[in-house]
């Protein structure tokens, strides 16, 4: 178990076991996010009553679910760099927050291209949407904190404690939204729909969640990767790996 | 673990520090014991600073290697600290550092002894440069830390201030107390001066 | 050779600081009266910007006055601890022999003392300039007391983020925004409620809890991103 | 195959420029997310190498490392 | 003892400003999307604190959208001479044989190019969030395109006058927001009569007018602000 | 009205100067002619600073008296107008002080002359403090002014670098150029050096 956790704080063996698992991860990755999304488009039955404009979902609903997702494993990697001191958290966390802001501009933006065919407005001011909207702002606030720094050990300190500090303000932030929405009118627009979900629309829907959460995981890898090189870039194992490189 | 004598101030363990790709010294080791004088020496760029900044326990990354401090210690950096809308006495009453409490006669006698006599309660900017660093150190004669380190202390000071200075530095020493400080200038001091050779600097 | 004068007992230490950091204000009377001002001029450009709808600016009355307290708020953040990181104080605060979550805490009060207390004494006034009810401005009063002092608090941690930086800038504002959020809603809503006649003490309520987790919980961020800022 | 031909894939009864822009900029910040990654890893080697390259002929006075 | 080196044209020189002040804040990209951000974050502000009633907002967008733009102006301009004036910058530029009004346009021309220009151009995405229709958006660009620049050279006026004092502050805001409003009447206007389908040309008009009027006049009292600052 | 004979560079009149309620110096008068290296004097808060200023035109108000400025002039305060995000290259090239568009070998080699060979394109903010001030020394290598006014130029540089400054300021008197400096340490050079001292200074 320690010696596991020795392992994971160790910059070559993590660049090492990254690599492996991308070589394989990042082939199905692509594979599965094909499929999906030929499924979806082309294969599915549209919805009764949004027509066409609801395949849409094979991309929105998994980048939302994976952006929220992703503050969460921010925060954790966050909070054991600053408890254990351990530098890959550090470096975990930096790597997921150009991810996760990525994912919700995605959720976004497809949101508000469905929203004109269906609510007939690009934008409303929804409490989910404008939960998102927040999630946004806290992600870019982690990037723009990070790049500001020079010395990038006391920017991801720096990173660490803003994301705990967002971790801590989430739910208030997220329960405040709730009840300053429904505060003013009820929900005339509803983005569940009570309507069952048919297994025809579900598995493919399923399947994009799926690759959207291994997506995820590979630029996390891979952001891993470029980071620990450039951290260590004075190390000997990293110039030796530079060595064979052909430039 | 290597064992200092028990009385050292400060004891430096194994220092290496890399910064902008260059290494400026590395497996640095010493001690600092009472009655001791250490100056430390080498050309621009050659990291004094950021050794007393080590020293001093301000930078925590970037360098590897142990610091004990084992008492209070007085750090003056290149920033002055004095705030500019306050007044010279109001300054060293009401300093951030809060190492004590002192009465209006101690300041005023400290602020005495650096020539800032007659400009107590003027506002700090309404001082020449030379003065305004005078302000901060008026605090070595305020001070009953056993240790201080000082950046450049000279900077900005006439040849009078430069003496007075040295003379507090002896004092210091003599009482037992201990003074690592940087200069560019060679000093005059009635007691040992040890030099720590800082030679990596500018490549000119 | 040992210590002859006692470090002053952290209370005490804290009261001087909040006295130097009210003195560096007083010395310029302009300092404290900007906030007041820009409260001024602002709900000054609201009705220019919006129309001069007399009705339907009671109505929003609440929210402007509520944004214009948090900008003012945002805006005066980013200098609490800037001029002192500039000129060397800071590291000297880092380095004295007291706790710094009570330094940190008087730095935030005097802070609060000269934008969050000045303004809710004096927002009555612009409440009545925007038609707001009489009984909607004892509440408006209460919730810019709680909800100035959680700003305070919150944009303190961005600006201790933020200080090092060679070039700061707006960053501050876009670390503390997502933050300030919850208490626009439901600072707010408090006053909104209280025009409607329905009871605001709910909403007051939330405000004063997230001040004690606030007050509990940012000292600790703050003198932790000082510490960083003072490294980089 | 749910459409019949490709112009109807292409204008799904109105609401294919929807669609279509929806998934062409997901594909653009996807494509974006994995490519700048690997990038930057590229660079970084490809920098340390020319470095080690340049040493090597004596040309930077600089530390061997460890 | 002749100069050898000849000393660039007023053209040249201005221009080398113009690039140096892009360089620096291209140096941290962060401050060039700041404002931005700034500008996407106060627009969720008053959703949150005056409701989200989307007819209503559609009537409010015009004034919100330029008061923002106006606060994000009234924020940065502080800047545009302050650290020149703290690393001495400031004090070379007015000993250079140079045309000062020549320089300061350059200074503020930077300005403007980082925060009004990008401002007008990223205006759209808020104005459709806040469901401003179609044409008056594009008024709304221009409007803002042309009043920023007004804003900018006033609001260095303040900058220069403000830079020499110990603790400037929020004094900049006081001294210069008087002069915006006049550029926040009329545009809000020219929006709001877009919206409403009357042509909005002649309040465009007007603010070009202000502008030319700036153009000519701002770099003069900018000039002679900045050498009273520096003699203090 | 008096007459200085016509290839004097600067010529001063009468000047009288006041700060803070002490009167720093009255019916000061002298000229600098070509070939002149002339160190002000004084202990701190003597006026030093406040002269340089008058002399540069920097300061127009508060001081009685007549300045006459013969010839373009460079002046180097206590701040050293160095951009912290810019490299000390493109601080050079895009100097607001628009002398003189110089090409980047000049640039180079006036680097490289004040030590920061290797340092061209770091950004200034990862200097050392010496180092920082030396970017700012480096325009004294491109510049073609021929009067120089230099306000404490050896502050924070090391033993060599003070030496070459030196070495540099003789070469520009004896090219028919002339220096006005202050400085609290005394000039080790090869020529004559008129001092012009202010005492009223500190009481202490
Ligand atoms: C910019 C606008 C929008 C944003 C920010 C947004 C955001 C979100 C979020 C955060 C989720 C939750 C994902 C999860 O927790 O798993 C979600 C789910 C969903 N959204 Fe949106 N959305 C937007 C617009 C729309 C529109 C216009 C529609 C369709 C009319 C829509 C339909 C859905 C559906 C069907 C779900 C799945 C609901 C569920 O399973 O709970 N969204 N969206
Ligand atoms: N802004 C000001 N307002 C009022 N008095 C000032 C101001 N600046 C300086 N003085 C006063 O003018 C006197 C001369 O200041 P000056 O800076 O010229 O001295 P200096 O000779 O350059 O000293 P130093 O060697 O310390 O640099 C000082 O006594 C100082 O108190
Ligand atoms: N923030 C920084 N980031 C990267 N490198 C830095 C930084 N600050 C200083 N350096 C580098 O570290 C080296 C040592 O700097 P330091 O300030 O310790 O020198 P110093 O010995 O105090 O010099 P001086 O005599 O000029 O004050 C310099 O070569 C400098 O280029
Ligand atoms: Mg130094
Ligand atoms: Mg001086």
């Amino acid at each position: 178990m320690w010696s596991f956790f020795h392992k994971l704080g160790s910059p070559p063996w993590l660049y090492r076991i990254a690599g492996t698992i991308l070589r394989w991860l990042l082939p199905v990755t692509i594979v599965a996010l094909c499929v999906g999304v030929t499924w979806g488009l082309l294969y599915t039955a549209p919805d009764f009553r949004q027509g066409n404009s609801y395949r849409i979902i094979y991309i929105h609903v998994p980048a939302a679910a994976v952006a929220l997702a992703g503050y969460y494993v921010m925060a954790i990697a966050g909070a054991v760099s600053l408890i254990w001191k351990m530098k890959m958290a550090d470096v975990a966390m930096k790597s997921c927050a150009p991810i996760g802001a990525a994912l919700t501009f995605i959720a976004l933006v497809t949101g508000s291209i469905w929203g004109k065919p269906t609510w007939g407005t690009w934008w409303v001011w929804d409490a989910r949407i404008t939960s998102m909207l927040i999630l946004l702002f806290l992600y870019l606030g982690v990037v723009a904190l990070y790049e500001a720094y020079d010395n990038k050990e006391a920017a991801g300190k720096a990173c660490a404690v803003l994301t705990l500090v967002g971790m801590v303000n989430i739910p208030i932030i997220y329960k405040s939204v709730d009840w300053w929405y429904s505060l003013h009118q009820p929900a005339s627009i509803k983005m569940t729909g009570d309507t069952t979900i048919d297994p025809s629309m579900l598995y493919p829907l399923l399947l994009m969640i799926a690759s959207f959460y291994a997506l995820f995981t590979c630029c996390l890898l891979m952001n891993m990767r470029a980071e620990i090189l450039e951290r260590e870039a004075r190390t000997g194992w990293v110039k030796k790996l530079a060595l064979g490189y052909r430039s | 673990m290597p064992q200092g004598p028990g009385d050292s101030l400060l004891a430096v363990y194994d220092l290496c520090l890399e910064r902008g790709g260059r290494e400026l010294f590395r497996d640095l080791a010493f001690e600092v014991s009472p009655g001791q004088l250490l100056q430390v020496d080498g050309p621009n760029g050659a990291g004094k600073t950021s050794l007393l900044r080590i020293l001093a326990g301000l930078s925590r990354y970037g360098f590897s290697g142990r610091v004990e401090r084992r008492t209070p210690l007085l750090y003056l950096g290149h920033h002055p600290a004095v705030k500019a809308l306050l007044t010279p006495r109001e300054n060293l009453a009401w300093h951030v550092a809060g190492e004590a409490a002192y009465n209006d006669g101690q300041i005023e006698e400290a602020l005495a002894r650096v020539g800032l006599y007659g400009y107590e309660d003027v506002p700090s900017h309404a001082l020449s440069a030379g003065q305004h660093r005078r302000v901060n150190l008026a605090r070595l004669y305020l001070s009953h830390c056993p240790l201080w380190l000082l950046d450049e202390p000279f900077t900005a000071i006439d040849k009078g201030g430069v003496a007075e200075l040295e003379t507090l530095l002896v004092e210091h020493v003599g009482r037992g107390g201990a003074v690592v400080l940087t200069s560019h200038q060679v000093l005059r001091v009635a007691c040992r001066v040890q030099v720590l050779s800082l030679t990596e600097g500018l490549l000119a | 050779m040992s210590a002859v004068a006692q470090a002053p007992g952290p209370a005490r230490f804290c009261l001087v600081l909040l006295r130097r950091q009210l003195t560096l204000a007083v010395r310029r009377p302009i300092e404290i009266g900007n906030p007041l001002l820009f409260f001024a001029m602002v709900v000054a450009l609201f009705p220019l910007g919006l129309g001069p709808a007399p009705d339907q600016l009671a109505g929003f009355a609440p929210g402007i006055l509520w944004i214009i307290a948090l900008l003012s708020n945002l805006l005066t953040s980013d200098t609490v601890f800037r001029s002192d990181f500039e000129d060397g104080s800071l590291e000297q605060l880092l380095l004295a022999p007291q706790p710094l979550f009570l330094s940190v805490l008087a730095y935030i009060g005097a802070h609060w003392l000269l934008t969050g207390l000045l303004l809710a004494l004096v927002s009555p006034v612009f409440a009545l300039m925007l038609n707001l009810s009489a009984p909607a401005v004892g509440v408006l009063v209460a919730s810019l007391l709680l909800g100035t002092a959680v700003l305070s608090l919150v944009g303190g941690i961005g600006a201790a983020l933020t200080v090092g930086l060679k070039r700061g800038g707006m960053l501050i504002s876009l670390l503390i925004l997502p933050f300030y959020m919850p208490v626009l809603i439901f600072g707010s809503a408090a006053v909104r409620n209280a025009v409607l006649g329905i009871p605001a003490t709910p909403y007051l309520a939330i405000i004063a809890a997230m001040l004690c987790l606030a007050i509990a919980l940012a000292p600790l961020a703050i003198a932790a991103g000082l510490r960083i800022s003072v490294d980089a | 195959m749910y459409f019949d031909s490709l112009s109807a894939a292409l204008s799904m009864d109105g609401h294919g420029p929807y669609v279509w822009s929806a998934y062409a900029i997901c594909l653009v910040v996807v494509a974006l997310i994995l490519l700048a990654p690997r990038r930057r890893r590229r660079n970084i080697l490809r920098r340390l190498s020319a470095e080690q390259k340049r040493q090597q002929h004596g040309q930077i006075p600089g530390n061997e490392g460890k």
